[in-house]
């Protein structure tokens, strides 16, 4: 049987008049939002770079650029906080550039009403989240929105890393053979999100994997690994990250389904709700690109540090082509991976 | 995870595939009734391991796909409500009625909430009294009798502003409808395993019989899946038609006796029209007179929609097994999972969708 | 259609009421409140097959057991054949 | 009479448990809440610099990098919109450290329902802003938040700049017998956005100040102007902007009422509303902190530019003290210029 | 702008209190009746401009100040109800019942909105018609017409979703009470020229009369009140005590007709405890009978809340002059614009916050 | 108490209506429609003084003017004095 059927023309992003929340939801909706929207409106030769920062020239230092919007839901879930999480994620960003963080920046948007209790455990884990990474929030701001014009708290960070090594880690840096790594299960922040949101009421012990994987990359650099990519797997899950990095780079990749580390829980809770873990939400794994000849040295690495305890060899990068990415089971069959259209919602039938 | 994890073993797939092929000497057309069968063997690629004569063709089982326009456009109608919190499956909420969908209707401020069990949307009902909650009750006989306890409950606690949208439909009618098609093409049917967990399987019988057409209670994992496709391969082989249960564990022939009981306690057939099919007589659940109160079209005094479909989806054929989604023109151009035009795009288990999921652009 | 998962009954509360009867049930790790009233039979311990939010079946662990052991016969076959 | 009278404690911050509007507003309630909360929870020596962005030192470079989040309604507004007030806050920023602006970040919070076409209105207007100051957005993030969750549209901005001079432009560069100057007239940003509100219904004229002060910060450094201190006006208006450097810095202040600038609608729109348009909110103006001998030469300077039209002298530095701020009206009166609480309300009776 | 700036003008100021000066051979203490007179006074430092010998003080003329806490609490119950728009002027915002303020109900969910006219509140209500709307009706004789505007329009266009938790007071009872204080320290009164434009003056004739004490109509600029403090010395150095008119451009002696007629179409006179003083016969102003429809202590059955204050606010004693704000123990320590203790610290037209405003920490 | 401000009528509607005559009132370059019902005699060109969102009186200029001539004689006395 062959039902390869190619796309003939992209449908338009005009077909939603408005912002559904599927333009949020790290499938393709948001791609489309992104590369038909807001890239070609900011269009500039960094924002190219596709990658988790920008990497700037100033006055001959090579920085590290990044900012991005916490707006989870629950705020405190079981791993972490949404001030952990926004300190966490940037920190995350400037170290897939290989970056070393430096200095970090928050601008809270409170909603009225929001107990004042509760903003000090945030502001304390965000500070307690960048000083262990040797960091600093040295730059800050701060504003009320009227109660239903917010939801408690949403928090946005930027961070800046200095590179200080010769290495180009990024979309970019990808070659034909490149083994494909990841540094860890999958699956645990969404499902921990998931789990305490109303209306569900799952009894889990499954924790969110929020973490800071700059010291992790540091380590690596340390060692010499010669990382040619890095990318944080954020909303979309795994299959996101590997789905740009397959479309920005040019390059066809193949996953092994069965590598890929999910715990028993994690896998439960897929199942009740008909998701796919390998498009759920994580804040502390990686997938890492390099050379087959470093993969011994870099798991070494890897498996040596709490972050990178089950890390994996999980696939490998094929040839330049169309940025396919096929997912071979334990029948030998390979399917093509593919974005979810916005979020995955919850199936029943 | 336990009776999950054993019937998907890499090594019996293999062994059942084989076994397949060794038995099957003609080519043959099968029918998984059910969408969720049509997501596990494309998300599995299972068809893939079977000989090219032997197809499989994806049925109307799946309520998302089935629920008809007009319907959809009274669950928009009710969503837009400012009195009303509005109830549904995670996967209805993209389904297009004749102008959008339920997750416009909540970006346009409308409450939708996404539920996992109807009596969720009846606790809603209880901790907000001051508001009108109503429960979009899509799906087969599996799904029936939950929506059923919920109104049953919802009588006991005198819960008034608890309704129903109801879009219930039941399996053998429509099987019946599509064997008794002039084109038909199937030769024998993978029965819905979790209908059958509900209902038993003693309904399909004299279907088997008159159409001469086996029909074998299947199961959602790959080694369920396979053991039914060899199961109808041996009795087309061996030309009976009878209908054979495999999916013991689940399914005995006569079904979820209670179950049954409080379905048919609130609910009675009616004719209704299945997204893509004409007016199946007894194929849809209707409320029963005694619990009209909690009708939502009633209590809102929704009128029937006039609007009919003018979009050129095919999935009527697609859910009849006479189109494969490839071959719709608007597959993958026009009809997207961010834009479907017809419900077997919508559903994550509709045939069009499981194509454009794990087919696209095979690599 | 009818997305069901087995667990397995953790507790079981209001045993006999026909509307309410629910326990917790584990699916691996994760649990959540199901109702039971649709499977009166059914004990702590059983597997059930859940399915919106409802226990539909009891799960019949012989019968289980009886088509694993069938399956494997057949991969005997396979690679006695192969 | 004297009712000169001390406060002889500080009222606690604990006494609203919740987060209310005035927390802010620009008041004392804000200055309440980042004194008592913010700031200990970050404390770190960048923070203490209590400017509008942070001097850092990165690699032997000296960089600013500031962070705002941007909450206007309506989002279109005479004047402007919700993205050139996103991009020109940080421009500014930037430049009241006398940094020349290099690189943007924007971190979009969307509300379900936004059209999709404002979206492009407001990305184009960021661009434009951020290419009219040679800078560019090089990185960014996109968050869909759920109908009732947001206001239409949150963006946050930050941005990092280099500063190529040698003075220390900010609070600690304030000295006894300053002069004080005022790049133009007050009051048009809170004026054009209160007009558009629903429910007020006024027609007017008055358009948002909204701009970006970095090119014309650009011309002081270039003509030579040793600038002391940079403030641009935000919410809280000019007054909250004096106050904050008047304590930040220790010295006692006084500004001359009458040498303020108020176009008459902003005048007539206050009086309406019975707001002082010292603490009405402004977009694109700035107090400027130098030696009284340098003074004619900045002016020089600002007249000669669109957005120094109007600058004016409007009052001195005093003696170092207890950063009192007084305002020295047309009867030779000099009353004592006080934070609002938390928002100005308008007043009735 | 117009009729507002020339009447600022620092020489005309300067020479007035020369002139004021030159007049005043003995020590006079005057109060000013309004609010509005205090904030202008206090921001503008008239004060300082006057001879030492020549105090002001400022009077109960802020409604904001005067409403009584029970009022206050009834608003706190109405705004945190789900089914209600709760309407207010801006500075009622921040006032404190016995518990917390409508910021307070506002962050916790209440849908309270700052209007600027009671005509905005009936828009609502028109716009709003499945939600109540109740419009907090606050203030002297000079907003009361405007309330009474807004229940006879939505009396005509049959809006039945808006009603009013009316607060109205009136200024001659509580004048009459401060004069007849044992302690009073009053020699003559500015009175308030906006509520003088709707009611005129006549009815302080007999008050001037009997209390032996001028009344001078004032307007709100600094001309304008050292006008009025002229007038006020001149008559107290000549032994008379006469109503004149200071604020011709908008006070006639019968004041405004059409809206004394509508206000008293309206509401009757009702006896009213006002914060800080006791309850003073005919000083409020309630809904006649025939718009008991309209009174939303009616239409949402409040009770009489059992709470008193108990707070060491002392604007009882500001509010009657005897006590400046800055001799309050509490002033600028535990009450604060950000937490006021009292409602003059409350409204920026309160005694304690123009005080806190403007004079603490002269420099 | 009374926030009341004056402004100049730039247009009437509903003229003769007694609940909803209502004009544009300009104040210094801001415009709000206000309710002229309580200044049945004011006209176009006329000031009022507006206090939320009503007219409560007819601003009389002849009194106005009246009234600055009166203190600018006083300041000639105060300059004869000083
Ligand atoms: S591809 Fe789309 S248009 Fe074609 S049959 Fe499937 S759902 Fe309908
Ligand atoms: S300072 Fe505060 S406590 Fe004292 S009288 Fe004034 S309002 Fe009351
Ligand atoms: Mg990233
Ligand atoms: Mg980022
Ligand atoms: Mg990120
Ligand atoms: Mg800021
Ligand atoms: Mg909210
Ligand atoms: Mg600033
Ligand atoms: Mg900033
Ligand atoms: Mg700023
Ligand atoms: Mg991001
Ligand atoms: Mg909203």
């Amino acid at each position: 049987m062959s039902d390869d059927i190619r796309l003939i023309c992209p449908t338009p992003i005009g077909q939603y008049a408005q912002i559904v929340m599927g333009h949020g939801g790290g499938g393709r909706m948001m791609q489309q939002l992104l590369e038909r929207l807001v890239r070609p409106a900011f269009a500039n030769p960094h924002l190219d770079q596709r990658h988790d920062s920008a990497v700037l020239d100033v006055g001959g230092k090579r920085l590290a650029f990044t900012t991005d919007g916490y707006v989870v839901k629950p705020l405190f879930f079981p791993g972490g906080d949404i001030g952990k999480l926004a300190v966490c994620g940037t920190l995350n960003d400037l170290a897939m550039s290989g970056a070393k963080p430096l200095f970090l920046s928050a601008a809270l948007v409170i909603e009225e009403g929001f107990p004042v209790d509760d903003l000090a455990r945030v502001l304390a884990s965000m500070n307690a989240a960048a000083q262990a990474a040797g960091t600093a929030i040295v730059t800050g701001d701060t504003k009320v929105v009227e109660n239903g014009k917010g939801d408690g708290l949403y928090i946005a960070t930027s961070g800046i890393g200095l590179i200080e090594h010769d290495l180009q880690i990024g979309p970019a840096g990808i070659r034909e053979g490149d083994a494909i790594l990841l540094s860890g299960d999958i699956g645990r922040h969404g499902v921990a999100i998931i789990a305490e949101r109303e209306g569900l009421g799952f009894e889990t012990t499954v924790e969110s994997d929020c973490a800071d994987l700059s010291g992790l990359v540091g380590e690596l650099l340390k060692a010499g690994v010669e990382l040619h990519c890095l990318r944080d797997l954020t909303r979309g899950g795994l299959a996101a990250a590997v789905l740009e990095l397959a479309t920005d780079s040019g390059f066809d990749m193949e996953l092994n389904e069965d590598a890929i580390p999910v715990t028993p829980a994690v896998r439960g809770a897929c199942e009740i709700l008909g998701f796919d873990p390998l498009y759920v939400a994580n804040e502390g794994r990686m997938v890492l690109f390099m050379s087959a000849s470093v993969v011994d040295l870099a798991l070494d690495v890897l498996h040596a540090h709490p972050l990178g305890r089950d890390a994996a060899v999980i696939g490998q990068v094929g040839a330049a082509g169309e940025g396919r990415v096929g997912l071979r089971n334990a029948y030998g069959i390979v399917r093509v991976l593919d974005l979810p259209s916005g979020e995955q919602l919850p199936r029943i039938c | 995870m336990k009776y999950r994890d054993e019937y998907r073993d890499a090594a019996s797939v293999k062994a059942l595939a084989d076994a397949i092929a060794r038995r099957q000497t003609r080519p043959w057309t099968l029918m998984e009734v059910c969408g969720g069968q049509t997501h596990s063997i494309v998300k599995h690629g299972l068809d893939r391991l079977l000989p090219p004569s032997l197809s499989l063709i994806h049925g109307p089982g799946c309520p998302v796909c089935v629920t008809p326009e007009t319907i959809i456009d009274h669950a928009l109608e009710l969503a837009a409500r400012p009195d009303v919190i509005f109830c549904s499956f995670g996967d209805m909420l993209r389904v297009p009625g004749s102008k959008h969908d339920l997750l416009t209707v909540k970006a346009q401020g409308g409450d939708v909430r996404m539920v996992y069990s109807p009596l969720d949307a009846l606790n809603l009902a209880r901790e907000n009294p001051e508001r009108q909650v109503v429960f979009f009750a899509v799906g087969f006989e599996t799904t029936a009798p939950t929506t059923a306890m919920a109104v049953l409950q919802a009588q006991r606690f005198g819960v008034r502003n608890f309704s129903l949208l109801v879009a219930h439909v039941r399996v053998p009618p429509a099987v019946e409808t599509l064997l008794s098609a002039p084109d038909n093409r199937v030769d024998g049917l993978l029965a819905a395993g979790h209908v059958c967990a509900v209902m038993g399987y003693t309904e399909y019988e004299p279907i088997a019989a008159s159409f001469h057409a086996p029909i074998v209670v299947t199961g959602f994992e790959p080694l369920d899946i396979l053991r039914g496709v060899l199961s109808c391969v041996e009795q087309l082989e061996e030309g009976r038609s009878e209908v054979e249960n495999r999916y013991g564990r689940a399914v005995t022939r006569e079904g979820n006796r209670p179950a049954q009981a409080l379905m048919k306690q609130v609910f009675e057939p009616i004719t209704l029209s299945w997204r893509g099919l004409d007016a199946i007589a007894d194929s849809g659940l209707g409320l029963r007179p005694e619990f009209a109160d909690f009708d939502a079209v009633r209590r809102f005094r929704l009128s029937v929609p006039k609007t009919a479909t003018t979009r050129p989806c095919r999935s009527g054929e697609v859910l009849t097994g006479r189109l494969r989604p490839c071959e719709c023109p608007a597959f993958g151009t026009t009809c997207t999972p961010e834009h479907p035009l017809g419900a077997t795009m919508v559903s994550s288990e509709g045939a069009c969708a499981a194509y454009y999921r794990y087919r696209r652009n095979a690599a | 259609m009818c997305l069901a998962v087995p667990g397995q009954i953790l507790s079981i509360e209001q045993a006999d009421d026909p509307l309410l009867r629910s326990g917790r049930v584990d699916f691996g790790g994760v649990v959540k409140v199901v109702n039971l009233a649709y499977v009166p039979e059914a004990e702590i311990g059983d597997y059930v097959i859940v399915h919106a939010g409802f226990a539909i079946s009891r799960l019949d662990e012989a019968e289980a057991q009886a088509v694993l052991k069938e399956i494997a016969a057949l991969e005997d076959v396979s690679h006695e054949i192969s």
